[in-house]
């Protein structure tokens, strides 16, 4: 028993953290899609999940969770999920995906549109009938609107597909914990910016985190944060060691962390008040992220269906 | 793809995983205690704020302690195993499902042993813990007065010097367990305002004026303690005199955190209410019920995040109350949908005792309300 | 449109609060089972809903709502809605019903066991194939264990019981709004006492009242008490006027008034922390109510699942 | 028996009944308002913060004030009909339930409207009500400064007297529609500190430097409104000079009042959510959506009876306050539980910009801090 992570793993996030730092600052998120990916590249990081064989390290989802949270916590655009997690295991033998220089993009089971299509070289869809791998060269996209400017989704249509063998479930899973990663990274900095503010801002007199109603509100979302985050390492652990109960915890895990998230959105805009509705702010950029990975690889509502049937269907195990 | 590559999970060793796996050695402690428990744990046992409920939980706690399962945490020469904090989460885990008896002798174990363990002399300890150990004394925690509830500092209760020791004046409330127990722990002022001059007295009920207070189930759970003068002589005083308040703090911060409320006994809950749901067939409640199973789940993980920590050297400090909010309102929460679930045969079910004790968990060891200012103060930083 | 209560129903709550205040003191709650009902049938109370041919004087029960509430508000113990609000409509010829000499209680589908019928001359009992009348001869009580000391439940069972003829519905309904009633009368007292205490119990130097987080607290429950009981209101217009929506009005009352007096309990104690649990305090009689009440005539969940199914089944029409 | 009771109905006259039905006028101006509003209403218009968007909404409200309909309840010689509060409430039922378009000149009715209808002159009534009611003017508030939002009291923006006027400086922020709005209204101060001395201040918005702030969507929703001498001469001061608190208050209390937002549009969320639920086939969001409906047709309950006492006479005072906090929390609700129905689909809906407006509910109009502020000190009397 030793539920908490290693140096390793925690040197892995200080690592990506500064790189996040130094080439996806605020700026970035108006000016560019892919920020930090070829810094990303450069640390391996496209590698991490990849077995040697094809160039990767062959670590766990859960080494990686930490990094995970630090790219929620920055914001960061692109189909980094997609293609550093889901990928190796849709196309884990696709040249040159450990290096980087291949973007993906998923349209899995659960999905409604593919993100950032549009950046991608391969597309893997989930048709009736098994995978498919669509090459940006064969793939018609049409953008929807959504909440997200920095993670747009695309409608997919295509003449030419190659046929692809294995299941979805694999990488859906790891995507899916992925994202409830990021989440928590997501809500943490929405809680960070808030506090902040919470203590510059000025009326009747005191800061407004002076007053008691901002306090535990406030409070409210540490709470919500910090219970959430044990139940996204715990799927990620489910997941590697391909427990029974995996599917769910993965919907747990989702779930949490997608509400943890949208509540420290609401509160991160009570606290700020109409300066929180404003382009200029770049608070908006995590409060869209929020929205838009809590509606990723499943709604809120999608995954608290699941828990319930798994629930009531006596699937009480505890780990282990 | 994924089929290559669990072929190569060696390569996966490269960095160590966090581990939810339990060592043999803690696999076998839980396969004890469960088996001990099934073998040992009553039917059930009258309130133990009735005479004859308290002698018959008095009566489990020595027969735990012969089994040398009252406090496994503890030194084994004060009548425990040396257990690690995550032997003793598994203990409770089982304990709890099992459907054992609340321990009478929590307050003793879980507020006053920790403090007596830091702060108390080799005398102190080896006078005190083994007794508590085996419920042969079985103590009160005296903090409340009237006028000081939330707000400890404002305590008025006060020691006078006297040859040989102290002597005790004032009025104490909401002493949970006073009725019928043995002695009694709490701050007395022997010099200076609020937090400063206050010292940690042990004194015997017997000495003591108690009146008990009847709650709302009629039972005399709390008791008031009136001290006209109750002598106590050096070896009573925990600490040293003046250092009340850190001493206490000690104990507060075990009560927030870890030892007052493990998750086993919210693991066992959800565990039924889930049962309940499954029978009652209305989704909505079923998925109240699955929420709550989570957060269950949640809390148990969180806690062994934070054994860890704990066994690594840290301090609960201030997280303690993340915790301490966390558990109580999911406790009420669970407690609430019960009610719901049963209607008017709730009073046939413990879920009826267990929904007015819910209630109380937002309440005692630090309301709520304090809880989250310092969850914003002193975790996030916000300006008092 | 005219949605408020006339000077004659209020003048009849006025009458009816006096009388409490007189006969049901709180120290009535631990010494009397049925305090005050000689005085209230002296005031016609049990003839109130009864047609003019049964002594009474034919009102609806939207015209003793507001009566109802202080019923509430007073904690007034005994089956006096069972024998003002349900009997009517069950045993209306019953002799000398109007007068007040006739105790009844009752147990309609719904609910698990009858209140006070050890207090009662005659007890409706809905069996599988019609409504019967027990009187208190041919009667075996149980008392069954419950949360509220001034409202016993019992099981009932019987050798001999005369057949009824009619339906439980128009007193199932009525006897519900009645309850839903009685809960918002419960929560106003509840609220009434919890402000009190919070401006006369100070800590840190300060009335607790004087705190943001116990202010926003009392003030969420003012909100809830003061957004259903106009569904209450509604609810008894439904039924005096036999509208189709009838059925939904009801559970949505009930399930209202019974959510606002249990958040009302709660915030009491919370409130007024550890001195709430106590036996001296009269509070615990207004606890207790607000949980046995909410139970009776149908628990909360019951409610809403019947206004999810009403809702669902396209049943949204407004009134009129 | 309840079949002899109803023969008896006649008797049930003795007391007159509260009443929820509506009188065949009131009937008469619903079908007359359904029937306009179903031949008018436009299948959707561009955002109003857009030119061309501005421009269609202030069309439709000229369309709307041809038929009598843009000011229903004010009085005919301003361009109303004298409807009573229920008929307008009718006729807010029947224009959201219409899905007609939000009113670009809301702030103008709804805000400028009553307070120049309790403390402006007739000239100054004349000379802007009609116009107001027409859509010729179009006016935006100007309330909050850099430093003074929740804390209005607060605002430093001056006006100094000039030779046959004033003359006004400073900065005003979240000025909603005056990216594209004629006209303004807001508070300077002529003497004085915090709420003394200020003075209510109309102007147009040609003489402002006027700087449009984009929203999350990226329009702009708001604008920050420069003063350094704009000239208002005395007839563009409304109520007494230094009274503008006073006056703007009379304005903020109809704000969280009735007028803002009426339940109509609440009735008809609800609906459509309910619609939405319906198709999803899930209980548990099924169930939160059935919630949702009947606390919208609590708080149109609610509102008839607050219009009946102010029909009577009667001031909403501080309990406007527990409607502010109800509907915005209702429905933030409604479309959180919206997105989680539609999830990657929202932004194809209308629900996705409704999520983002719902979120302001509990901050504009004085945040629902403050509103339970109030609810708690001058509705239920706790201490300051």
């Amino acid at each position: 028993m030793n539920f908490g992570f290693t140096d390793e793993q925690l040197a892995l996030a200080a690592t990506v953290r500064d790189v996040l730092r130094a080439h996806c600052p605020p700026a970035a998120l108006r000016s560019e899609r892919r920020p930090a990916w070829e810094q990303l590249a450069a640390l391996g990081f496209f590698g991490l999940l990849l077995p040697p064989e094809s160039d990767g390290l062959g670590l766990g989802l859960t080494d990686i969770l930490p990094a995970l949270e630090e790219i929620g916590r920055a914001c960061l655009p692109g189909p980094v999920v997609e293609t550093a997690v889901a990928a190796p295991y849709l196309v884990g033998g696709a040249l040159k995906l450990a290096s980087g220089a291949v973007c993906v993009s998923v349209l899995l089971p659960g999905q409604v549109y593919a993100p950032d299509a549009d950046l991608a070289d391969l597309i893997v869809v989930a048709a009736a009938d098994g995978l498919r791998l669509v090459t940006k060269e064969c793939v018609r996209l049409t953008l929807r609107p959504g909440a997200d400017p920095c993670r747009p989704l695309f409608e997919v249509a295509f003449d030419f597909a190659e046929e692809l063998g294995g299941t979805a479930v694999p990488a859906l899973r790891r995507a899916t914990v992925a994202t409830a990663a990021q989440l928590i990274g997501v809500a943490r900095e929405l809680l960070a910016v808030s506090v902040a503010y919470a203590k510059v801002r000025t009326q009747f007199g005191a800061p407004i985190g002076s007053f008691q109603a901002v306090k535990h509100q406030l409070a409210d979302v540490a709470v919500a944060v910090d219970f959430a985050a044990p139940l996204v390492w715990r799927a990620a652990l489910a997941v590697d060691g391909a427990a029974a109960t995996a599917d769910r915890d993965v919907s747990a895990a989702k779930a949490a962390a997608g509400e943890a998230a949208v509540l420290a959105a609401r509160v991160a805009l009570q606290v700020h008040g109409a300066i929180g509705y404003t382009e200029e702010l770049d608070l908006r950029f995590w409060l869209a992220r929020a929205w838009s990975l809590s509606a990723a690889y499943g709604t809120t509502a999608v995954h608290r269906e699941r828990l319930r049937a798994a629930v009531l269907a006596d699937d009480l195990r505890r780990y282990p | 793809m994924s089929g290559n590559h669990c072929s190569s999970y060696q390569a996966c060793a490269r960095l160590v995983y966090v581990d939810l796996d339990f060592s043999p050695a803690e696999q076998g402690f839980r396969a004890e205690v469960r088996d001990w428990l099934s073998a040992h744990v009553p039917e059930s046992l009258p309130s133990m704020d009735t005479p004859e409920g308290f002698a018959a939980h008095r009566s489990w706690e020595a027969l735990l302690a012969q089994a040398r399962l009252s406090v496994v945490s503890w030194p084994e020469e004060y009548g425990g195993r040396g257990a690690s904090l995550t032997e003793w989460l598994i203990f409770e885990e089982e304990y709890w499902a099992a459907g054992a008896p609340t321990r009478v002798t929590q307050n003793g174990i879980f507020l006053l042993g920790p403090s007596l363990m830091r702060h108390g002399t080799p005398e102190q300890r080896s006078r005190w813990l083994p007794r508590m150990a085996r419920g042969d004394d079985v103590w009160a925690q005296a903090w409340s007065e009237p006028e000081a509830g939330s707000d400890l500092a404002a305590l008025t209760s006060r020691a006078e010097p006297a040859s040989g020791g102290w002597r005790l004046y004032g009025h104490k409330t909401w002493s949970s367990r006073a009725a019928y127990a043995t002695h009694g722990f709490g701050l007395f002022r022997t010099s200076g305002t609020r937090h400063r001059g206050l010292t940690y007295f042990l004194f015997p009920l017997a000495d003591v004026a108690v009146r008990p207070i009847a709650q709302l189930d009629g039972l005399p759970g709390f008791a008031e303690l009136h001290f006209d003068g109750v002598f106590a002589d050096e070896s009573m005083v925990l600490g040293e005199v003046g250092e009340g308040w850190r001493v206490a703090m000690a104990t507060t911060s075990s009560e927030r955190g870890l030892t007052l409320r493990s998750p086993g006994r919210f693991l066992a809950t959800a565990d039924r209410l889930v049962a309940l749901a499954r029978s009652s067939g209305d989704p909505a409640l079923a998925d109240r019920a699955a929420r709550c199973w989570v957060e269950a789940e949640a809390y148990r993980l969180h806690t062994f995040g934070t054994a860890r920590r704990l066994m690594a050297g840290a301090e609960i400090g201030s997280a303690a109350s993340m915790g301490k909010v966390f558990w109580s309102e999911l406790d009420l929460r669970m407690h609430a949908l019960a009610m719901e679930l049963l209607g008017e045969r709730a009073g046939e079910t413990p879920w009826l005792d267990g929904f007015l004790f819910s209630l109380a968990g937002p309440i005692y060891a630090g309301t709520n309300e304090i809880q989250r200012n310092i969850v914003a103060e002193r975790v996030l930083g916000l300006p008092r």
